[in-house]
């Protein structure tokens, strides 16, 4: 973990780099992902943010070019977000549970149903499905528009005829 | 060139052992990890994989633009179509337990379609993004 | 067979399944029927729902028959289902008015995706509404935000891309800091359903995680309702995107955003966390009144009408929030009412603002001179409008104020009172500005003189007129529903 | 017509006017009868009105909730009764001048007048019925909004600013002063309706001299310094525009609002027990007296005009402020016979205008040899603007004074008197130098005959008022009957 | 409130501020974009973290175990990641459009370009 903290931290310099890194940083985080037992999250990360995202980006930089101008911000803004959100952040996680305690809500309220009469409920021994597509299936039917929607997003942006770049108004 | 070939040849031999893996993981998502989602993005990397070996002509060729963006739509209407089914069935919205006598098969089936939807969509989308952005120039607009 | 039980699924199902069917068919005129058919099918369907909550009270849904918690919940309470009215209302009216106006702004090919994505928005939008589950929340608000990306980044001129693309970055933003919002509230609680949250938020032993969400989401939602700090994406995104979009966007995106946030404050959190244990309610009012003085001021200065009433926006979306703030009875009444008054009046005018982009390719300051010559209704149309928007008694913008200045009455705050009233002046200022050019300037060059705006554009836009001044003397739907959801609110959770 | 139908009709008809004009806009013949047609159809339905009133009957119409537990509703009192008919009876005159008037300057945008001044009939009717203070406060909106086209008729730099004052000044008055009072008086008393002996019983004196004050000065229209400004700046107006501003609508339905205030909403009897209103007197005497001194020191004739017309104004709010029975009286006659006064000073300063295209005072010199008839009226609204029989002003000043005297108001009495004073220093000069002094210029003949007509009739009513006052009177009488 | 066992939360935070950090402070939109990946990155931890349970293995249940990690943030994080790479796309599709446009990614230089705008206008 403290490798993807580091690798977050580097990424400052040459874009393909950055991208490269980006990569890394996901299987990482697929690694990490899987030391926690999230075996379909990880298989995910890893396909979609080592695999598709670096394509895409690869993709992009190759129409945009990679070189990035040095950051012409005060870094002060930034910094100042960042200390708020912070502090928020670790003044909020203080009340949290402690790592691994089963005795935390979240594993004592509603999961426990999902885990013992899932299987049987739903014929499917892999609870992660089982949940993803029957109990929360309308969230999986959203993801899926999301795709969806981006996809077409996509072609309405990029399908562009050449006549219109012209007729682009610049007042 | 050499490298050239052997990319080729490997490719050939790699690409259905992909497709196949991705069916492996969308019908065994029920019991080991994976699922229409994971299925998909593989499917598509094999077909990128395909067009950045064999160029974006031949892709096309394998999946043409419109069928693309047909397995686009299909996906959803697809996962939608279970959703009406429940209705149509008397039960509610998504409700799998009426699609089958055995509710316990009824959430089986609905499962399945579902996640056949996902799969479909998700290849769809993934092999269009890089169409759109493989068929593009540096100067931009797309360049047939 | 779709009997009335099942009208919440409908509600969203029907628009979504229209994406898919329109990208099959890709067929623009057919793309235009079946998101025209659709919008008003939801349209239909709010109402419906609206008659059924007020009859029968809360309505709930469990989608795939899971039962809430484990399973995901529709929920239609006097609230959700005001806002529904809004939305679905709204969506009609734009998707009628779309044909001509996108046919004139977009290149054919794009026609069916933007309907595509319409309805998407559209879908998703109530999809946000009605939902009862927070993580479902979130991912149909990432549907209407990424099809609410893609409709303004096709705006015509091209820093419509960017302006699409500031939204973006800070939209996902803001919807991560809900997710991180969220997901603490689940790791304190165990449960994503919002009843069920508010019930269990009760018995909370430790709050700091649960303050720590009550800020992310606050943040969360103001970014994506455009509240005073962090309103900057929006007068570039109202400004470049098509006019329809335009007239979408400021009817309900941000009105579903403020939607969320009163849900989550007053539902979910309760009086108790909010107004006790964060100075929520002090906060709020000073951004909003912040918000209201500065971006009116800003409105009067603008160069571009589209411009000029996004700032207007800005600081009409104070006054919800100031109502909000208020958190009374006569307040809650003000923000909801006002949600909903300022839909149809800031919905018209861009209506009507595309009527002249229709006509003059450009929506400049310059071609209101003389518009009343060259296009009177429109002109006329857009004085009834700036009425409301003033809160000139006989339109809908007045009950608004009359109820936000009793809120204030009531909390003893005369300050408060005092100066929603002087600022609605700074808005006579601005409309004032338009009516000036508009009837005693003679035309000048860039006056549109190809006439009025076609009547596929002019009847949509009317519609939306004639409600404001309804509105203005009919009150009973809106202030009765308002009041309703208001009530329901304070009275705990729905 | 039962009081109800009457009641709309009178609502309807100057709407229906507004909507035929507009669609005659293209015949200027019809435009001009339909004009005359809807003001005398509203004259009647007012004229039948008043019978039921008199009997002390109190029609009523209540259209539809506008908000929660307030209706959108009419109702005729004494009061409101008498303003109708002044209104709905100088409008008759008014488009005949206007005609006459338009006409003869060949004025642009003729369909536009006719139009907001139907409408503005229609909103002055509206406030004239109101039966709560909502539906006062919304047609009062909409008279400011309806005669602002009037007002910046012409649309140049000078007409807009002139505009803008206008309407600066009284939205701005109304929104920031009278709509906090209304949603108060809401708060405080849970309702609106106008209740004889007023329906803030309890609240406690500071609040009721707060609201007061909100109240005097959010009703700009009445003129109060220093919300007067508005008055001179809307003189950029065509002088039809300045009658139907001074005599028939706007000023009358701010004063009428002024004394429905202090007569149904605080109620005489409650003032007079708090200390709340005696600020009222002295601000209104000041304003009297300044403005009769403004009036004094201008040279142009309208302008003289309007700051008269801010200190008449102010007579009716003094008078309502003693609080005395015979001065509330007083006030409302005032109301009538300022109206009818001032209107045929004003016909006549346009004729002036149309005839001789003279605006100064100091170029008047010998005018009434050429326009006997003009300033035979003129002389007549002078008369009764300085309260001198046989003209319709010494009435009600005569009412005023003997209810100031009554409370032994003697600050109201001082003021009365010297104002009537000051009234008579700056129109007998121009009196004088009409008749008296040798006449120059190149020869011109009467106004055109629309106008003297109108001027004359309007000359007319004004001696008619003097002579028979009993119809104002009873109504008068009937206000503080109850 | 042992530091182990918030350990992770930290982690998350810091990770979190980095994303942040680059999407405010960097000019470039790409660059913008992959700041905003790992800000949503970020987030699965915070979800997934807590639901680990030691000893724990993953929730695919079978006879031989008896403890599994918690499913239900998985799920969650599944949707959150295919809505992150779908935002991902939209915005290089968009940032493409806009060097096609502009001829340029660099924010401040995209801004003098509308300003030259201003100015002809």
């Amino acid at each position: 973990m403290m490798a993807a903290l580091t690798i977050a931290m580097v990424m400052q310099r040459n874009l393909f780099s950055v991208v490269v890194l980006s990569g890394v940083y996901s299987f990482l985080m697929a690694t990490v992902l899987v030391a926690l037992d999230a075996v379909d999250v990880a298989m995910t990360e890893a396909s979609v943010g080592a695999g598709i995202s670096t394509v895409l980006l690869l993709g992009a930089l190759y129409l945009c070019g990679g070189e990035e101008a040095k950051p012409l911000r005060r870094p002060f803004v930034p910094f100042a977000v960042a200390i708020v959100i912070v502090a928020a952040l670790v003044y909020g996680t203080f009340g949290l549970p402690a790592f691994s305690d089963p005795q935390a809500p979240f594993h004592t309220h509603v999961v426990p149903r999902y885990l013992n009469d899932g299987p049987k409920e739903t014929g499917v021994p892999n609870v992660v499905t089982a949940v993803l597509a029957s109990y929360r299936g309308f969230d999986t039917l959203g993801e899926v528009v999301v795709v969806f929607t981006a996809g077409i997003g996509v072609i309405a942006l990029l399908r562009t005829p050449r006549r219109r770049r012209g007729k682009e108004k610049r007042e | 060139m050499r490298s050239e070939v052997v990319l080729r040849v490997v490719g050939k031999l790699l690409i259905p052992f992909m497709l196949l893996f991705a069916l492996y993981v969308q019908f065994h998502g029920d019991f080991g990890p994976g699922g229409g989602f994971q299925a998909g993005v593989i499917t598509a990397a094999a077909l990128i994989f395909y067009g950045l070996i064999f160029g974006l002509p031949a892709a096309r060729r394998v999946a043409p633009d419109w069928l693309v963006e047909s397995l686009v739509a299909l996906g959803v209407a697809i996962y939608l179509g279970v959703g009406f089914a429940g209705l149509a069935l008397g039960g509610n919205f998504l409700d799998y337990f009426v699609l089958d006598p055995n509710p316990v098969e009824g959430q089986h089936r609905g499962i399945f379609w579902v996640e056949v939807g996902v799969l479909v969509t998700v290849t769809g989308v993934m092999l269009k993004i890089f169409y759109m952005f493989a068929g593009r120039s540096r100067s931009g607009g797309p360049d047939q | 067979m779709l009997s009335a039980e099942h009208l919440p699924a409908l509600q969203v199902a029907v628009p979504l399944a229209a994406a898919p069917l329109i990208v099959l068919i890709r067929r623009p005129g057919a793309a235009w029927a079946i998101a025209a058919a659709v919008a008003a099918f939801a349209f239909a369907c709010s109402v419906m729902l609206a008659w059924r909550v007020a009859a029968e009270g809360v309505l709930s849904y469990a989608l795939g028959s899971w039962a809430p918690p484990w399973g995901i919940e529709y929920r239609v309470d006097a609230l959700s289902a005001f806002v529904l009215v809004l939305v679905a209302s709204i969506g009609a009216v734009a998707a009628i008015y779309a044909r001509r106006s996108i046919a004139a702004e977009l290149p054919v090919e794009q026609h069916y995706l933007f309907y595509a994505m319409f309805s998407l928005c559209l879908a998703g939008l109530l999809g946000m509404t009605i939902t009862g589950d927070a993580f479902n929340l979130f991912v149909f608000m990432e549907i209407s935000s990424l099809s609410m990306y893609v409709l303004i980044a096709l705006g015509s001129h091209r820093r419509a891309l960017l302006a699409g693309f500031q939204y973006l970055i800070l939209g996902t933003i803001g919807a991560t800091c809900f997710v991180i919002g969220v997901g603490l509230l689940y790791l304190s609680t165990g449960t994503l359903n919002m009843a069920d949250l508010a019930e269990r938020l009760q018995h909370v032993r430790d709050l700091r995680p649960v303050l720590t969400a009550l800020a992310f989401l606050t943040v969360g939602m103001s970014l994506k309702l455009a509240l005073f700090p962090l309103h900057l994406w929006l007068p570039n995104a109202y400004t470049y995107a098509p006019s329809v979009v335009s007239a979408f966007l400021a009817a309900t995106a941000t009105k579903v955003a403020i939607y969320v946030l009163m849900r989550f404050y007053f539902t979910v959190f309760g009086e108790r966390l909010v107004l006790e244990a964060l100075p929520m309610s002090e906060i709020l009012i000073a951004l909003s009144v912040l918000a209201i003085v500065t971006a009116s001021l800003v409105a009067v200065f603008q160069e571009d009408l589209k411009r000029m009433f996004a700032y207007s926006s800005v600081a009409q979306i104070g006054y919800i929030t100031l109502g909000v703030g208020l958190a009374n009875t006569p307040g809650l009444t003000a923000a909801t009412v006002h949600l909903f008054n300022h839909g149809i009046t800031k919905g018209a005018i861009f209506l009507l603002l595309g009527g002249v982009a229709f006509r003059a390719g450009r929506t400049g300051f310059d071609c209101a001179a003389g518009l009343a010559r060259t296009m009177p209704f429109t002109a006329f149309g857009m004085v009834i409008a700036g009425l409301s928007l003033i809160g000139v008694p006989g339109t809908a913008g007045f009950t608004s104020k009359w109820y936000l200045v009793l809120g204030a009455i009531e909390l003893g705050q005369w300050w408060l009172a005092a100066l929603v009233v002087a600022t609605s002046l700074i808005a006579v200022a601005y409309v004032w500005r338009f009516v000036e050019a508009a009837y005693l300037n003679e035309p000048t060059a860039a006056t549109p003189r190809a006439g009025e705006a076609p009547l596929s554009l002019l009847v949509p836009a009317w519609v939306l007129v004639a409600a404001c001044v309804v509105f203005g003397f009919e009150t009973s739907f809106n202030v009765g529903g308002a009041r309703a959801a208001a009530e329901m609110l304070l009275g705990g959770g729905p | 017509m039962s009081g109800a139908q009457l009641i709309g009709a009178s609502l309807l008809v100057p709407t229906l006017g507004a909507l035929g004009i507009s669609l005659a806009g293209r015949w200027p013949n019809l435009r001009e009868s339909v004009t005359l047609l809807s003001a005398v159809l509203l004259f009647a339905c007012t004229t039948s009105l008043a019978p039921a009133v008199l009997a002390g009957g109190v029609p009523q119409l209540f259209v539809l909730e506008m908000l929660p537990g307030i209706a959108l509703g009419f109702r005729v009192e004494p009061l409101g009764m008498l303003f109708a008919l002044v209104a709905s009876g100088l409008w008759i005159v008014n488009s005949v001048y206007s005609i006459g008037y338009m006409r003869g300057n060949d004025e642009p945008h003729q369909t536009r007048f006719y139009v907001c001044f139907a409408l503005a009939l229609a909103a002055t009717m509206g406030i004239a019925f109101s039966a709560n203070l909502l539906t006062l406060f919304l047609f009062y909106e909409a008279l400011t909004l309806v005669t602002w086209p009037l007002v910046t008729h012409h649309g140049d730099d000078e007409a807009r600013s002139g505009g803008r004052t206008y309407l600066g000044y009284l939205l701005g008055s109304s929104i920031v002063f009278l709509l906090p009072a209304v949603i108060a008086t809401w708060a405080i008393a849970g309702t609106l309706e106008f209740t004889p002996g007023g329906l803030l019983g309890g609240a406690s004196s500071v609040t009721l001299g707060l609201l007061l004050a909100l109240y005097m000065f959010g009703i700009g229209k009445a003129a109060l310094m220093p919300v007067h400004r508005w008055l001179p700046a809307a003189m950029v107006a065509p002088t039809p525009v300045s009658a139907l501003l001074h005599a028939v609508a706007v000023v009358k339905a701010g004063v009428f609002a002024v004394v429905k205030v202090i007569v149904y909403v605080f109620g005489t009897e409650a003032l007079s027990t708090t200390y709340a209103s005696d600020w009222l007197p002295a601000v209104s005497g000041f304003t009297v007296i300044a403005a009769s001194v403004i009036a004094l020191r201008s040279d142009n004739l309208k302008r003289r005009l309007a700051y008269s017309t801010v200190s008449q104004l102010s007579y009716v709010v003094l008078a309502a402020a003693i609080l005395a029975p015979l001065s509330v009286i007083g006030a409302a006659l005032h109301i009538a016979a300022h109206a009818v006064g001032k209107i045929t000073l004003f016909f006549a300063a346009g004729a002036i205008y149309t005839a001789a295209g003279k605006t100064e005072v100091s170029q008047l010199d010998g005018i009434g040899r050429r326009m006997p008839w003009t300033m035979g009226a003129f002389a007549v609204g002078v008369l009764s603007m300085i309260g001198l029989p046989p003209a319709a002003g010494f009435v009600s000043k005569w009412y005023m004074l003997a209810g100031a005297l009554q409370a032994a108001h003697w600050t109201a009495v001082s003021v009365i008197v010297a104002s009537t004073l000051l009234n008579a220093a700056y129109f007998v000069p121009i009196v004088y130098r009409a008749f008296l002094r040798a006449p120059q210029g190149k020869a011109h003949g009467e106004a055109p005959l629309p106008m003297v007509l109108a001027l004359v009739a309007s000359a007319l009513a004004t001696l008619a008022l003097f002579f028979f006052p009993q119809v104002p009177l009873a109504l008068a009488r009937a206000l503080q009957g109850g | 409130m042992t530091f182990a066992g918030h350990y992770t939360y930290w982690m998350t935070v810091v990770l979190m501020v980095g994303g942040l950090y680059i999407v405010i402070a960097r000019g470039n939109l790409v660059k913008k974009l992959i700041g905003l990946a790992i800000f949503q990155t970020s987030v699965y931890l915070l979800y997934i973290a807590p639901g680990k349970l030691i000893g724990g293995t993953a929730p695919i249940v079978s006879e031989a175990f008896k403890v599994y990690s918690n499913p239900l943030p998985h799920v969650l994080i599944l949707t959150a990641i295919v809505v992150g790479v779908a935002t991902l796309a939209l915005g290089l599709a968009i940032a493409v459009r806009i060097r096609e446009a502009y001829g340029s990614i660099e924010e401040d230089e995209i801004l003098a370009v509308n300003g030259s705008d201003e100015d002809r206008a």
